[in-house]
């Protein structure tokens, strides 16, 4: 072999300015930036009680973010997820409402359905390479919602158990219920990503899929656990979001695809796949969802909010190239 | 009768009267469905206009889509704002239950308009119109319109919407009465709001019915989508149309006789009797049990009574009907 | 003055604080073939991007026919009468041949604007003729093998009446008769006035074509002689530095028991009936024209195609390859043909990279250990002699050299017993590829057994103890290291039909 | 011989999917008319062929955007601020010529089409970023505008709304659009070489850059091209429906890209084809003119539309292997 002739032993230089001028600390400060703006704006906004208590408004939304982080860092997307929100709590209702089923039971087959919804993307995607995911869920995404109206037709189901309006009504203390699991979902969704293999893998397969598959990673079966993930996650969505609304039906959950793709890319993270972190996503969440719920204190109309908000996510894209001429794209650097 | 008011642009915000009443420092909500319909911006210009009356503030917001989630996202801010009162026309019967209770133990009056929350999630309703007239009306119409012989169908809304279904249920009802026996209701199609489905189910109705005389759609957009592939074809007086339809989107049908009339109520109206239910909840003057009564502004005298759903409600009146004869009158208000 | 059409002068280009190029001066006479030469980094890659306009240079000008000039785009360069054709092939896959070739002038007829195309489809079949092709110009560009795509980037530079035409490792895909065809093209072009200035590691290209030759080391400009002037071994010296005796390494492997056994595999519409068997301790060699399916018979094996028929034993034990992670499971890697493509995430440090692959040997149930991860890296990176500032650097600013010794270094890490190489010294100079040889020497030495494929005779010759060619997808011939001559390598691998045709 | 399997073998790359494609409609079709014979009337066909021709010429527009890699998913948006104006114009000046009326849809398209431009050239925005973020505003501002009224047809003018309902030599005027601006397009892509400039940046972006493309500008003009696209069916949508209102066409961009789809043009760029597009948008219209017709549940006709899409890519993917295979097993090994 030959001879150690120059030894690779430098280390990365630290860099503040680098430091401070990722994505994710600009972030926060919109974080910040926007708290102050709502509590500017409304008197009623600096209430610990009501700015906990918003958090249920959005939270069960942002289920879906989580394992969308990784979809979209897969350079892919899936848009079926409001429909299989719909479809897995309209099951639920059904189990529940018409066999009469335990609670806990009818729970368990809400996730187990949108975990299968997942699973049924992931396959055709993973068995079917040439067809762009894009199309796969979005033909799903009509498929779900068209199997959720065949359930239920035009009635709506409900009636849950007592406990069950707990999830997105109840408290720990003086924090939200959905808060606190949010917080744990978010946590686990966060160190998958940045300190095991499979978030590395999911990294490699983004940058480079054609390498990925000649480095020996299972691209195939990561993507399938991906999807069904994203699937287990709108279930979880649909549990939260049917005790928010004690009720199911087909309609529900519509646009929520959108909201969760704006959210995470508003978190950093590249469309095309490869780049960004989990806690942008997360921050997002709470910029959008504070945002939003800052202007309805207002009472500024939701069309007015629909604009602010349109705008906020193409410009708060654009912001880093905007100095920039030559039209490099952001790069943030990858745990 | 007619409050003669025009809408006004500013659809949301709040704005304040003069009144020196204890109601006057008081917030009075409204939600309406959605934003960007013509029929919500009449409701809640109506109940802008007996808010100011009586001299309150009031607050007017509607989610961007119709959905139960977008609604209860608001009532939340308006519980976080303690107002008064919150009126709503729901976008699900269900859906807001605890949302709902949550606003009235937090000592916030809570009741329904047009479209109902159920009895648990409201202290009082306000309805437009009896369904149960509503189905009548429309049926004895089209009877009357195709001579009680022959073949027709309904185009509705989406499938899930509530006060749609209750509405057909009840036209069933009607039909079976003995004049309508030589009636046929062939098929209810589902045109979502939405004007390019509900035009091609009209045509599709049309091709798979070919001896069809008649459609009643019970809906804004389906009622003007039905109208449109009529006159285009050609088929006034051979194939009539009647339903719930705006006036202002339904004057040139109506004038041409390919919906010789319809019927609707005045949304105006139904915000306004809103926005003085509110005060009444708010002033003690009602609890929303039956037989308690107020007086609503220039609409006179009401009585709470007793609702299909087992709740109580305020009761507009019967459906008003729109012919030719008014038709320019009111195109101009909605 | 001299006769010069271009001259440049002092040119210098920093990227992030490195100096790819550092005062470098160059001259081009009318109507010369002038080699540029020097190792995996030396800036080669970057003075023709300063050139043509991809790149801006920090320092330096450019002197074009005595006239000082600034080349702000490849559209100036064009315009300049300079083109060039890159190292990695620059093409539009989704558009057929005739419109790669005209992409950047479209013939349209002076009047309406409508598109030529009848026109430009006969330009496209003359020129390619001209190059004796036989590719249709109607055939879209992802159809063509690399060699054949390679054929039309040249098409494309003539296209455009340059005088002056950059060829950047043109033959690093090509074998050697097609390397014939493009020396010969090379002279008409030269005869016809151009002015060609050419990059390669292999000396033969340099001897065949070249009028002078120009070295670059370690981004500085060191000399510029003629092609008689100068000897190989000088040559070395002046690129590398140093001394380079031999071309390849002793051999100190000796064969032990078989390893692989291929039987009658076939994959339909690339190869058939191939068998194949490697010992442990020895270097076979796949060779064979370029695109006679050599890379789709090692990507079977690797389990990125499944085989439809045939049999594979490993270690005996007859096997299914399922994918290239079991693959590399039971121990069998591969370097892929495409490193930029197939072998890095070009974006990712070199230590990601490196461990990328194996990543169950630096976690703890599936938790990262980021320092375990970095000494490893660190070690095999230095083993193969990667020059980098660091591990952190990314894959994307190491030279083609580099980075191919990053994949090595990528299936040391590995535990495997089988390893596959697909053209390991593609574009790679001289002092890499002894390292590259070296290291060969020293797995089959350790009990790997080694499958390379190459389409370089003198390598295929010098380093494998078994040569096995392949024509039209079947095994023509196999050879012991001691039976083959490359006269008997090139006529196996040679297709029937040009056999047949030469006789008539 | 060489030459003949030579050609089939072009052939086939390039008209298979039209062949698959058209042999699925006639599947379909034929199904259609067994339970409804009424399918094949002339009358049928003209409304199914008229509805069809709106989503017919935006995809056009998408075609051209996802050849360039992108995708636009404001259209839908677009479609509704340039129909509100129009017909708020319309309304203001009843005698406002119809051809004036479809330019100020025209220009308001253009107008969309080029912030969305902005974004996605100068500030490289990820164009489903820049497009998501515009749908949202293009439909508040919508609203806005209308201040949440809608326009019906008693504020229109008759000629206004004749510009959808009117016909030439018997055909439907939005047929009539859809097909020139199909032969357009046709030439557009095809003979010029801005066309196939637009391929080149969706095929490699990189090398259209080094071989002196200005890939900023065939960006820019290609969302410009889909806005006026969007705005000149906002104009005839709500000519054709009489009725303009906020949520018009709410969610038909995905409508508009399952035809791109289905016609065979590939989400990462550098290809599509124009008759494929148009296929796609034919099955599309054929399944939303069907369903009704065939009597299905209404509550089954979602799930049936979402599973036909679906089958129908999966079986061209089949189709697509099955033809590949074919090619090898010719080749001579
Ligand atoms: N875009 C870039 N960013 C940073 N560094 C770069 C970039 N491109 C090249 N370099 C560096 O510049 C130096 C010269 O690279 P160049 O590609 O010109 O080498 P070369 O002589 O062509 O090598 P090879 O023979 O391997 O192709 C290398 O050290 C490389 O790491
Ligand atoms: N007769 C043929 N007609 C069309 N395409 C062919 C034919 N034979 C082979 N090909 C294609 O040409 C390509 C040639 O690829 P490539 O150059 O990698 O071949 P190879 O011999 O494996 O190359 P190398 O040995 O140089 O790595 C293959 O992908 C194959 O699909
Ligand atoms: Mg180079
Ligand atoms: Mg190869």
């Amino acid at each position: 072999m030959p001879k150690r002739k120059e030894l690779i032993t430098g280390r990365k230089s630290f860099s503040f300015k680098r430091f401070f001028l990722q994505w994710e600390w600009l972030l926060v400060l919109a974080f910040i930036a926007v708290n102050i703006f709502d509590a500017a704006i409304s008197p009623y906004f600096l209430d610990m009680n009501n700015i906990l208590s918003s958090t249920m408004n959005f939270l069960d939304n942002a289920f879906i973010v989580l394992p969308m982080v990784f979809v979209i860092m897969l350079g892919e997307i899936d848009i079926s997820v409001g429909s299989t929100v719909a479809l897995s709590a309209v099951v639920m209702g059904v189990f529940y409402d018409k066999f009469h089923t335990p609670m806990w039971l009818a729970v368990l087959i809400c996730l187990a359905v949108g975990a299968l919804c997942g699973l049924f993307n992931g396959m055709i995607i993973v068995k079917f390479k040439e067809i762009a995911p894009m199309i796969v869920t979005l033909s799903t995404m009509t498929m779900y919602r068209g199997i959720a109206q065949i359930i239920i037709r035009d009635q709506s189901g409900g009636n849950f158990a007592p406990w069950f309006k707990f999830l997105s009504w109840g408290y720990l203390g003086s924090i939200p219920f959905i808060l606190v699991v949010f917080a744990v979902a978010a946590v686990i969704f966060g160190l998958l990503l940045h300190k095991t293999n499979f978030g590395r893998r999911v990294y490699a397969i983004g940058n480079n899929e054609i390498a990925s598959l000649y480095s020996g990673i299972q691209i195939g079966r990561i993507k399938l656990i991906i999807y069904t993930l994203t699937g287990f996650m709108s279930g979880v969505a649909a549990l939260f979001l049917s005790s928010r609304m004690g009720s199911t039906r087909s309609d529900m959950a519509t646009g929520y695809e959108l909201n969760a793709i704006a959210m995470v890319v508003l978190g950093g993270v590249n469309i095309m796949g490869g780049r960004g972190r989990m806690i942008g996503a997360i921050i997002a969440v709470f910029i959008i969802g504070f945002l939003k719920y800052g202007l309805g204190l207002i009472n500024m109309s939701s069309q007015v909010v629909l604009i602010v908000i349109g705008l906020l996510l193409a410009v708060s894209v654009a912001l880093p190239n905007i100095k920039k001429s030559g039209g490099k794209q952001r790069k943030t650097e990858e745990a | 009768g007619c409050s003669g008011n025009k809408p006004v642009a500013t659809e949301n915000g709040t704005s304040s009267g003069k009144g020196t009443s204890a109601s006057s420092n008081q917030v009075y909500a409204i939600i309406a469905k959605n934003t960007g319909n013509p029929y919500n911006q009449a409701e809640t210009q109506g109940f802008q206009d007996a808010v100011k009356e009586f001299g309150g503030k009031s607050i007017v917001r509607a989610p961007e889509q119709p959905t139960a989630e977008g609604q209860i996202t608001i009532i939340n801010q308006l519980i976080a704002q303690k107002v008064a009162s919150i009126a709503i026309a729901s976008n699900d019967a269900n859906a807001l239950e605890p949302v709902l209770q949550k606003a009235m133990s937090a000592g916030i009056k809570v009741l329904s308009c047009d479209s109902a929350v159920n009895p648990a999630s409201r202290m009082v309703h306000v309805d437009q119109a009896d369904p149960v007239k509503i189905g009548q009306v429309e049926v004895q119409a089209m009877g009357k319109m195709m001579n009680y012989t022959g073949e027709f169908a309904i185009l509705s809304a989406t499938s899930t919407a509530d006060n749609q279904n209750t509405w057909i249920k009840y036209m069933k009802e009607e039909l079976k009465k003995p004049e309508y026996k030589k009636m046929r209701l062939v098929k209810i199609a589902y045109g979502d709001d939405l004007p390019d489905k509900s035009t091609s189910e009209t045509e599709a109705l049309l091709q798979s019915y070919p001896k069809l005389k008649g459609i009643i759609s019970p809906t804004t957009v389906g009622i003007a989508a039905a109208a449109k592939v009529l006159s285009d074809k050609g088929l006034a007086g051979k194939v009539y149309l009647t339903g719930l339809g705006l006036p202002s989107q339904m004057i040139t049908y109506i004038k041409s006789g390919v919906c010789p009339w319809m019927y609707l109520w005045n949304p105006i109206d139904i915000g306004y009797i809103t926005g003085y239910v509110s005060k009444a909840l708010v002033d003690g003057t009602i609890t929303g049990k039956i037989g308690d009564t107020f007086t609503a502004g220039r609409l006179g005298k009401y009585t709470v009574t007793k609702a299909a759903d087992g709740g109580t409600e305020v009761l507009l009146g019967p459906p008003y009907k729109f012919d030719k004869a008014n038709i320019d009158r009111w195109a101009k208000v909605y | 003055m001299c006769d010069c059409v271009l001259q440049i002068r002092g040119m210098t280009k920093v990227f992030s604080g490195v100096k790819a190029l550092d005062s470098v001066s160059f001259d081009l006479k009318a109507g010369e073939v002038h080699a540029l030469m020097g190792e995996n980094g030396a800036g080669k890659s970057t003075f023709i991007k300063v050139i043509t306009g991809v790149y801006q240079p920090d320092g330096g000008v450019i002197i074009l026919n005595g006239r000082q000039v600034q080349i702000n785009n490849p559209k100036d360069a064009q315009k300049f009468g300079i083109a060039a054709i890159y190292q990695h092939v620059t093409c539009y896959p989704d558009l057929t041949v005739t419109e790669n070739i005209f992409m950047d002038h479209l013939e349209v007829s002076p009047k309406t604007g409508r598109i030529l195309w009848k026109r430009m489809h006969a330009k496209a079949a003359d020129l390619l003729r001209h190059l004796s092709s036989e590719i249709d110009p109607k055939t879209l560009m992802s159809e063509l093998s690399v060699a054949q795509q390679q054929i039309i980037e040249i098409a494309k530079a003539i296209s455009t009446h340059a005088n002056i035409i950059i060829m950047d490792e043109p033959t690093a895909a090509l074998t050697k008769n097609e390397s014939e065809d493009l020396y010969k093209i090379t002279d008409q072009l030269r005869n016809s006035g151009a002015s060609i200035i050419f990059i390669s590691h292999r000396f033969e290209d340099f001897h065949r074509v070249a009028d002078r030759v120009t070295i670059l080391r370690d981004s500085q400009y060191i000399g510029t002689w003629g092609v008689n002037e100068i000897s190989e071994e000088e040559l070395i010296v002046a690129m590398v530095g140093r001394e380079i005796k031999q071309m390849f390494p002793p051999k100190t492997a000796v064969a032990r028991e078989e390893i692989l056994r291929v039987k009658g595999l076939t994959k339909t519409g690339y190869f058939s009936d191939v068998s194949i068997t490697v010992k442990r301790g020895e270097i076979v060699a796949l060779t064979g024209l370029v695109g006679a399916g050599r890379t789709e018979i090692c990507e079977t094996l690797f389990g990125i195609m499944k085989p439809d028929k045939g049999e594979v034993y490993f270690e005996n034990k007859k096997i299914r390859i399922v994918d290239p992670n079991t693959s590399m499971k039971l121990g069998i890697g591969y370097l892929p043909e495409d490193r930029q493509v197939q072998g890095l995430i070009m974006n990712w440090s070199i230590q990601k990279n490196i461990t990328v692959s194996r990543l169950e040997m630096f976690s703890n149930r599936g938790w990262l250990r980021p320092d375990l991860e970095r000494s490893k890296a660190e070690e095999l990176a230095s083993m193969v002699n990667v020059k980098a500032k660091s591990v952190n650097a990314p894959a994307l600013s190491l030279s083609g050299g580099n980075q191919q010794k990053v994949i090595v270094a990528k299936l040391l890490l590995a535990d495997l017993k089988l390893i596959i190489l697909d053209e390991p010294t593609k574009g790679i100079d001289v002092g890499a590829k002894y390292a590259i040889y070296e290291i060969m020497d020293n797995l089959a030495a350790q009990g790997y057994g080694i499958l390379m494929v190459s389409s370089e005779l003198p390598e295929v010759l010098g380093m494998a103890d078994r040569i096995v060619v392949i024509r039209r997808g079947r095994v023509s011939k196999t050879f012991s290291r001691r039976d083959a001559t490359p006269e008997k390598v090139l006529e196996a691998a040679m297709p029937i039909e040009t056999a047949a045709l030469c006789q008539e | 011989m060489g030459k003949r399997t030579k050609n089939l073998g072009r052939f086939q790359r390039d008209w298979s999917r039209q062949v698959g494609l058209t042999l699925f409609i006639i599947a379909v079709s034929v199904a259609v008319d067994i339970r409804n014979p009424r399918f094949f009337s002339v009358v049928n066909l003209s409304d199914m062929i008229s509805n069809t021709a709106i989503l017919s010429i935006l995809a056009i527009g998408m075609m051209i955007v996802i050849i360039t890699a992108g995708i636009d998913l404001s259209i839908a948006s677009t479609m509704a601020l340039s129909g509100m104006v129009t017909a708020l114009t319309v309304q203001a000046n009843r005698g406002l010529s119809p051809m004036l009326a479809l330019l100020i849809g025209l220009a308001v398209g253009v107008l969309c089409g080029g912030v969305i431009s902005v974004f996605v050239v100068r500030f490289s925005v990820a164009p489903i970023i820049a497009t998501l973020g515009f749908m949202n505003a293009y439909r508040g501002l919508t609203y806005l505008v209308s201040h949440s009224n809608w326009v019906g047809p008693g504020q229109m003018s008759n000629g206004f709304m004749m510009i959808a309902r009117g016909k030439i030599l018997g055909i439907n005027n939005l047929v009539i659009i859809a097909m020139l601006l199909y032969l357009l397009a046709f030439y557009f892509l095809n003979y010029t070489r801005f066309g196939r400039q637009i391929y080149a940046v969706g095929s490699n972006a990189e090398s259209a850059k080094v071989s002196g493309i200005n890939t900023n500008h065939v960006l820019f003009t290609v969302y410009v091209i889909m806005g006026a696209f969007a705005g000149l069916a906002g104009v005839l949508w709500v000519s054709k429906f009489a009725s303009a209102q906020g949520d018009t066409a709410l969610g038909y961009e995905m409508n508009v890209i399952a035809a791109c789809v289905l016609g065979g043009v590939s989400l990462r760029g550098g290809s599509g084809k124009l008759s494929g597009v148009l296929l796609g948008s034919l099955l599309l219209g054929i399944l939303n003119d069907a369903l009704p017709l065939i009597d299905v549940s209404p509550f089954w006709q979602s799930a049936i539309q979402g599973a036909i899409i679906l089958v129908a890519v999966i079986s061209n993917v089949f189709f697509k292997r099955r033809v590949e295979y074919k090619t090898l097993a010719r080749r001579n090994i």
